[in-house]
């Protein structure tokens, strides 16, 4: 847990960096919108995690997105290109179709014995593939369809805004049950275990490829989840959508200390990942700084969008970097008390 | 196999010609460590010690698991940086810097793990950081030829192009062996050697050591094999705790003392009391069982109670045996007899449901998860079985590890204390101990003390017996002949990936095993 | 759209005189000359140019390639190029992503075969001509709506996907144009590149960090609906008003529900039918076809909620649309 | 050599069907431009297998490729936002930054310990953040500048066009100096020793950091080069340029047999691999199909380019479930030719 504490700290310290320099950053809007941002990005690292922790790597989540947007538009949308069905058609089709591509890249590493970048490499361009097919190069609206209350409204509300809105509902129960799964329950254990030393899990007798399928199938699934919501919340389904996702979802959780050997982390740490990347994403809008000009006017700097690449990049390696020191540090004063209390 | 049968019929005791070339006394001392202290967090691993070695001299390094013996021949190859201390070669101070540096000045050490890079042939392996090279440019030709040379003195008849992933483990350590001679060190350090060496090779490796003596180089020998330790040694030191405890002369050291200075008191029974066993139960039956790659089924049985040694060569065919009757390699044909039920395995899961445990010969790769807990580690098998089964229960696993570090004397300062921390001893006992809580019907292991030191290898002797006596059937694999007469109630005698024989222990001397392992 | 134009002023009047660097390519009678059509992406917005491809491939029988580009790149669109001159083609009509950076390739190509620019154009390029809309006037369009919906002045956040494309500029050019000497200020750019998701994000940012924004913007096709998404989800609709580009859908149905103000509309389905036309015209008559103007304007239209209905009914018969 | 040669074989087959389907796949123009992509995307795979091969993987250098042409296009292009420097000035930065990048990156994994999947994720993102803020979201052009010469000319001209591209030129310099480097040099076995066994090679005396730092330096020195070429190519520079080709550079290098778990691969292989690639990619434009519809016309069909994604995913899984079958089989046949033995 030393880890997931330093990680907590820097997100208060910069959170409270943020709120010093722009007061709306704490108003409600803003947490509401920051509480959904870290909700559908936190389903999708929660899923990316279980896989990590095995020692695998699953690089098709963002396809995946993709993809259950555009079967949900394509099937249920109301408008121009959709088929009109109910809903729950859409979405059950969605859902199953991650359940399927969760089995297929599971069997592929399982059985197969095939590396897990590379198959999840495959899978990001033919999943993504498949939704460009399905949709034609094209995007379908989902108009005024209820589908998209899903993403703006929730429980609780105060004036319009839900307090805890529908995606952020589902990441508190994506934290709950992924808690569980990892922390209490037998097969969580055996994720760590194969994670931490594939062969002798499978001499203790451990059914590795079925637990590691399992894991595969849970990030396939969460991605569905996920992009249900992101489905709502763009209120719009195209061949663009998630793109690159899977590389924020592996930065959370690595953020968070999973670490892509294998065998470590929490779903602590994934929240805490999570709440980074979106915290930056979050504040390199909301940051503002007020000075005087030359002329003595009150200005106020605000940072460009395209700072935003190089800020994540910057928070990820910098995060990994405190990690390794702090590790360094603490190493290096348990060796110099050591020696004082020997000599 | 030539090669090893000469070597066997001209039987000269090369250990007799290595003393009887020996001249310490007058000759210098070429090499000597002073003070050397190494800290890793948590564990002094080195504390003050000191070292001296003289040419021609052969001097061997005792202690326990963890006493320090490969740090110090680490500091000494220069891989590891000693937090203090001084190393003289010649009577010059040096300060090792590298291994680079450590191989300029002579020194060239065999590692206790094995050290080969898979993907590389075995030219390329012996020449690895010692590339014959034009320009930056690799000359290949040369090397194969070159290696050739060294493959021919360690006895080993296989092309210099084969990829040292194909080898056997046996094999390996004669690369290596190659390897360090092809550095035509000054000082070679040779860290538990004969560990997966076979007898033959152990005595190739012997005779090459008497003609490096005669040639004047020095050799620092680690082993945990008392007998080779007496028949090589002109002098020894003993580690313990990372502190020197003595040295003394080849004259002065009995294997008692050696022993009592390694675990700092004296031990006197090494193996239990011998016991006359007449149980008839059979626990388990194997009946024509075809392994995966062999050429004949084999079948054997072993009694409930009864300790089943397994004997033979390195690469005899014993690890690929007992893994598949766990179900490791499902067979091609044949099945096992369990308490009257047929059944063939096809992965570890079905010989764990019927009470048919493996301790792996690789403990470190398949026996433990290095990054877990010591109660999660025993857990492992039997989680599932814990109730409730949707619930995670540390206090249960917590209390069910504990049990076992009573009762095994596991040497750790708690149950949450993470594998990998732990001595090789210790680890191998947490593999014990994991199989222990589970209630074995049938216990297989697989060379349960390679590289444990002779306290806890005793250790594990008293415990295996008291499993056996308790009604558990026992399968002993090991390479050390001595080990399986002190241990067994039968022996069965591989060779060649076949059954050569099975005999009651009384019926075999260490004379006839060794015959029938080499196939006489 | 994402579609991309340069028109500037001052090539709007150049002479249609075939000049000496242009190249014509003639198909033999009898032969069925081979045509291609590349988009600069996959948005919506080529759905309907689409449409006025196939219009013209039912009237005329001559089958016109179809390529749009996954990635949005000038790379795609060069190797596009380049396997259409391998495979010996006639025509091509290309919707430009750097109308600057293109120019030595566009010569190359137009050196094999009949180049026209469609929706955005390069007119330093040896193009014969260009068919589609003049995103400077267009971006004066929004930005005379949004004088007429701020009367009192106040501030515009502007959202794209990148102001690296040519079209973006010129439509924000457009707008600062008009907006001048009336209170408007851009007090804030966004670009999501390209990400939806992002889009919305930013817009729902915007709104916090700038709580004296009272418009937003949007330039590329998918801005609408997720400038709409964003209002919708604050609860601010008719609070924060809504000046969008395109007719993607969602920005239609953002009208309908008085979420969105008003969106410029571009004639995609005229740039598909009249690129098409122009082709095969050329690849016919050769430059007896060169027309007086070497810009063949497709027109820009504001909807707003009173002409919606009336345009999108239009909308949905011309793209065969129940 | 199994592996090359089988994938030699599906790579000929490939464009045997092409040419069937459509002549003009073999006619001078199309080979001229194939060789040229061919060339630009292999010698970011020839540096990024170096990479994989000690074990690691560079992520990267899809944002080196964009950043190196954006420097170039700052200082050197003559069009509106350029600072009208020679173009050598240019180029030379770049490729200084490059290197400076690839050391940056290579001590951070050699030196700081951390991971190279993580060190070059957030590389990713703060290299192309860099171009970004140095273009401030703007592209610039290189107009009529004769850098745009560099990927269309070259050596050896029929009419118009150049039989051997300066970016295929590059690709051949890099073949013989890579071949040469990584199979008959020191430190090409180091390579693979490091990738082959860490300890074995840190044991051995090999200067394992140094190394390894070599192969990132090279691997972001390759991105920079192929960065020239493709800036050629586009004639524009701009903050998308490059996106997502470290993906494609690693999926020709493991269809090529490099193996992400280190210590194997060969140029040839590589070489094989960005073909495939690179024929998929044409072949999907170039593919077509005469028929004759209801009403007896003869039309032609085509592939949308939407196919585009889902038929690379797929050629990449296929490639390697081909190669792990085949392996398969052939231990199936010695193990059965060894019980055949026994009987
Ligand atoms: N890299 C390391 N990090 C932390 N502790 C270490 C490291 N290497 C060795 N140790 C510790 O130092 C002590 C000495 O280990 P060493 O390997 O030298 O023992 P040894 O005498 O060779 O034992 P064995 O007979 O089991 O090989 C042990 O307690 C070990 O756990
Ligand atoms: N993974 C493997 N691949 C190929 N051959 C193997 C493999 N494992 C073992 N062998 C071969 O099987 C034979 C039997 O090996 P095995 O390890 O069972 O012998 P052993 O008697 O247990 O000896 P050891 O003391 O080395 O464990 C050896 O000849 C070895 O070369
Ligand atoms: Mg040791
Ligand atoms: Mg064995």
């Amino acid at each position: 847990m030393r880890r997931e504490l330093g990680m907590a700290v820097a997100v208060a310290v910069i959170c409270a960096f943020l709120w010093y320099s722009n007061h709306h950053f704490i108003g409600q809007y803003n947490i509401l919108d920051l509480l959904r941002s870290v909700g559908m990005l936190g389903i999708l690292a929660i899923g990316s995690s279980l896989v990590i922790i095995t020692g695998g790597i699953d690089l098709s989540v963002g396809a995946i997105v993709c993809l259950t947007g555009v079967l949900i538009a394509k099937i249920s949308s109301p408008s121009t290109g959709g088929l009109h069905y109910p809903m729950w058609i859409g979405i059950s089709v969605a859902l199953l179709a991650a359940l399927l591509i969760g089995i297929f890249q599971g069997l592929l590493v399982t059985r197969m014995g095939l590396q897990p970048f590379i198959v999840t490499l495959g899978g990001l361009m033919w999943i993504r593939g498949i939704a460009e097919v399905i949709i034609n190069g094209r995007t379908i609206s989902f108009g005024s369809s209820s589908f998209t209350n899903l993403a703006n409204s929730g429980l609780l509300n105060i004036g319009h805004e839900a307090i805890f809105s529908y995606p952020f509902l589902g990441f508190v129960a994506a934290v709950i049950l992924g808690g569980y799964l990892l922390h209490m329950t037998v097969y969580g254990r055996y994720l760590f275990a194969i994670g931490g030393n594939r062969d002798a899990a499978y001499y203790s007798g451990l059914p590795v490829k079925r637990v590691e399928l399992g894991a595969y199938v849970i990030s396939a699934l969460t991605a569905g989840i996920s992009g249900i919501f992101y489905a709502s919340f763009i209120q719009d389904a195209g061949p663009t959508v998630g793109h690159g996702y899977e590389l924020y979802a592996i930065a959370a959780a690595v953020i968070g200390g999973v670490s892509l050997r294998g065998g470590e982390g929490t779903i602590v740490g994934v929240i805490i990942g999570t709440s980074m990347m979106e915290v930056i994403n979050n504040g390199i809008t909301m940051f503002q700084w007020h000075y005087h000009n030359s002329k003595g006017h009150l200005r106020t700097f605000h940072l460009g969008t395209h700072w935003q690449d190089f800020i994540t990049g910057a928070v990820i390696l910098l995060a990994v970097i405190f990690d390794q020191v702090s590790h360094f540090v603490a190493r290096r004063k348990r060796l110099k008390a050591q020696a004082a209390k020997t000599a | 196999m030539g090669q090893t049968q000469k070597a066997q019929r001209t039987k000269i005791d090369w250990g007799e010609s290595l003393s009887a070339n020996a001249t310490q006394s007058a000759s210098p001392v070429i090499l000597s460590m002073r003070g050397i202290t190494k800290r890793y967090p948590g564990v002094i691993a080195l504390s003050d010690v000191s070292l001296d070695l003289r040419r021609g001299e052969v001097l061997a390094v005792m202690g326990e698991n963890g006493a320090g013996k490969s740090t110090l021949m680490k500091i000494l190859s220069g891989a590891v940086m000693p937090d203090m201390g001084t190393i003289e070669v010649d009577g010059k101070p040096v300060a090792l810097q590298s291994i680079a540096h450590a191989t300029l000045l002579g020194i060239a050490l065999v590692h206790q793990e094995l050290m080969l890079a898979n993907n590389l042939d075995i030219a390329a392996n012996i020449f690895l950081g010692a590339e014959s090279a034009r320009l930056g440019m690799l000359d290949k030709a040369a090397m194969h030829r070159e290696s050739r040379k060294w493959l021919d003195r360690v006895g080993l008849h296989i092309s210099t192009r084969t990829p040292a992933g194909l080898l056997t483990a046996g094999q390996m350590q004669m690369v290596e062996i190659a390897k360090a001679l092809s550095h035509k060190a000054r000082i070679l350090i040779l860290d538990e050697p004969t560990s997966s060496l076979s007898h033959s090779e152990s005595e190739q490796l012997f005779r090459i050591m008497a003609e490096l003596k005669l040639q004047g180089v020095s050799i620092i020998y680690i082993s945990h094999r008392m007998e080779e330790v007496q028949r090589l040694a002109d002098s020894v030191t003993v580690l313990r705790d990372g502190k020197n405890v003595g040295h003394m002369d080849r004259t002065e050291a009995t294997k008692e003392k050696i022993v009592s200075m390694m675990v700092g008191r004296a031990l006197n029974n090494w193996y239990p009391p011998k016991r006359n066993f007449t149980g008839q139960t059979v626990a388990l039956k194997v009946e024509n069982l075809h392994v995966v790659g062999t050429k004949s089924p084999v079948s054997f049985d072993v009694r409930a109670g009864e300790i089943l040694g397994f004997a033979g060569l390195v690469g005899a065919g014993r690890t690929e045996l007992v893994e598949t009757v766990f179900g490791v390699t499902p067979p091609l044909g044949g099945h096992i007899e369990l308490g009257g039920r047929h059944f063939t395995p096809t992965a570890p899961r079905d010989a764990i449901k019927r009470g048919i445990y493996l301790a792996p010969e690789d403990r470190k790769r398949n026996g433990l998860v290095l990054g877990m807990s010591v109660a999660k580690n025993i857990s492992l098998p039997d989680i599932n079985n814990y109730l409730p089964r949707w619930m995670l229960r540390p206090s249960v696993e917590q209390r069910v590890a504990q049990q076992q570090v009573d009762q095994l004397r596991i040497k750790t300062p708690s149950t949450r204390q993470l594998v990998g921390m732990l001595s090789g001893g210790t680890q191998q006992k947490v593999v014990l101990g994991k199989w222990l809580a589970m209630k074995p019907k049938v216990l297989m292991l697989d060379e349960p003390t390679r590289g444990v030191d002779v306290g806890a290898k005793a250790e594990i002797y008293r415990q295996i017996r008291e499993l056996a006596d308790a009604g558990i059937a026992i399968i002993f694999v090991s390479s050390e002949m001595e080990e399986i007469l002190g241990m067994a109630d039968r022996v069965v005698i591989m060779r060649d990936r076949k059954i050569a024989g099975i005999y009651p222990r009384d019926e075999v001397s260490q004379e006839v095993i060794a015959a029938k392992m080499i196939g006489e | 759209s994402k579609s991309k134009s340069s028109a500037p002023a001052a090539t709007q009047t150049s002479s249609a005189k075939p000049k000496s660097r242009h190249h014509f390519f003639v198909v033999p009678k009898g032969k069925t000359p081979k045509i291609a059509f590349i988009s600069n992406n996959t948005a919506t917005y080529w759905n309907l140019a689409h449409v006025g491809i196939r219009r013209f491939e039912k009237q005329t029988g001559v089958h016109v390639r179809f390529l749009e580009p996954q990635n949005a790149t000038v790379a795609e669109q060069n190797n596009y190029l380049n396997d259409l001159i391998a495979d010996g083609y006639n025509a091509v009509a290309l919707s430009v992503i750097s109308p600057n950076g293109e120019v030595n390739e566009l010569n190359r190509v137009a050196r094999h075969m009949n180049l026209v620019c469609v929706d955005s154009d390069s007119p330093k390029s040896n193009r014969l001509i260009y068919i589609g809309t003049d995103n400077i006037a267009a971006g004066k369009l929004m930005g005379k709506e949004m004088v007429r919906l701020l009367p009192k002045g106040g501030d515009v956040a502007v959202f794209v996907g990148t102001f690296s494309a040519a079209n973006a500029r010129q439509r924000l050019d457009g707008i600062l144009d008009v907006i001048k000497g009336h209170h408007i200020k851009i007090a804030v750019k966004r670009t999501d590149g390209g990400d939806a998701g992002r889009a919305r994000t930013n817009a729902e940012n915007v709104l916090t960090a700038y709580p004296k924004v009272k418009l937003l913007c949007g330039l590329w096709s998918y801005d609408g609906p997720a400038l709409a998404a964003a209002v919708e989800g604050a609860g601010k609709q008719g609070a924060i008003k809504i000046v969008a580009f395109d007719q993607s859908q969602g920005t239609l149905i953002g009208i309908q529900k008085g979420v969105i103000n008003a969106t410029v509309v571009q004639n995609p389905i005229e740039e598909g039918y009249l690129s098409a036309k122009w082709m095969l015209r050329f690849c016919q008559k050769g430059k007896a076809a060169m027309p007086v103007s070497d810009i063949v304007p497709t027109g820009v239209k504001l909807i707003t909620k009173t002409n919606l209905a009336a345009y999108w009914a239009k909308l949905k018969k011309l793209s065969g649309q129940k």
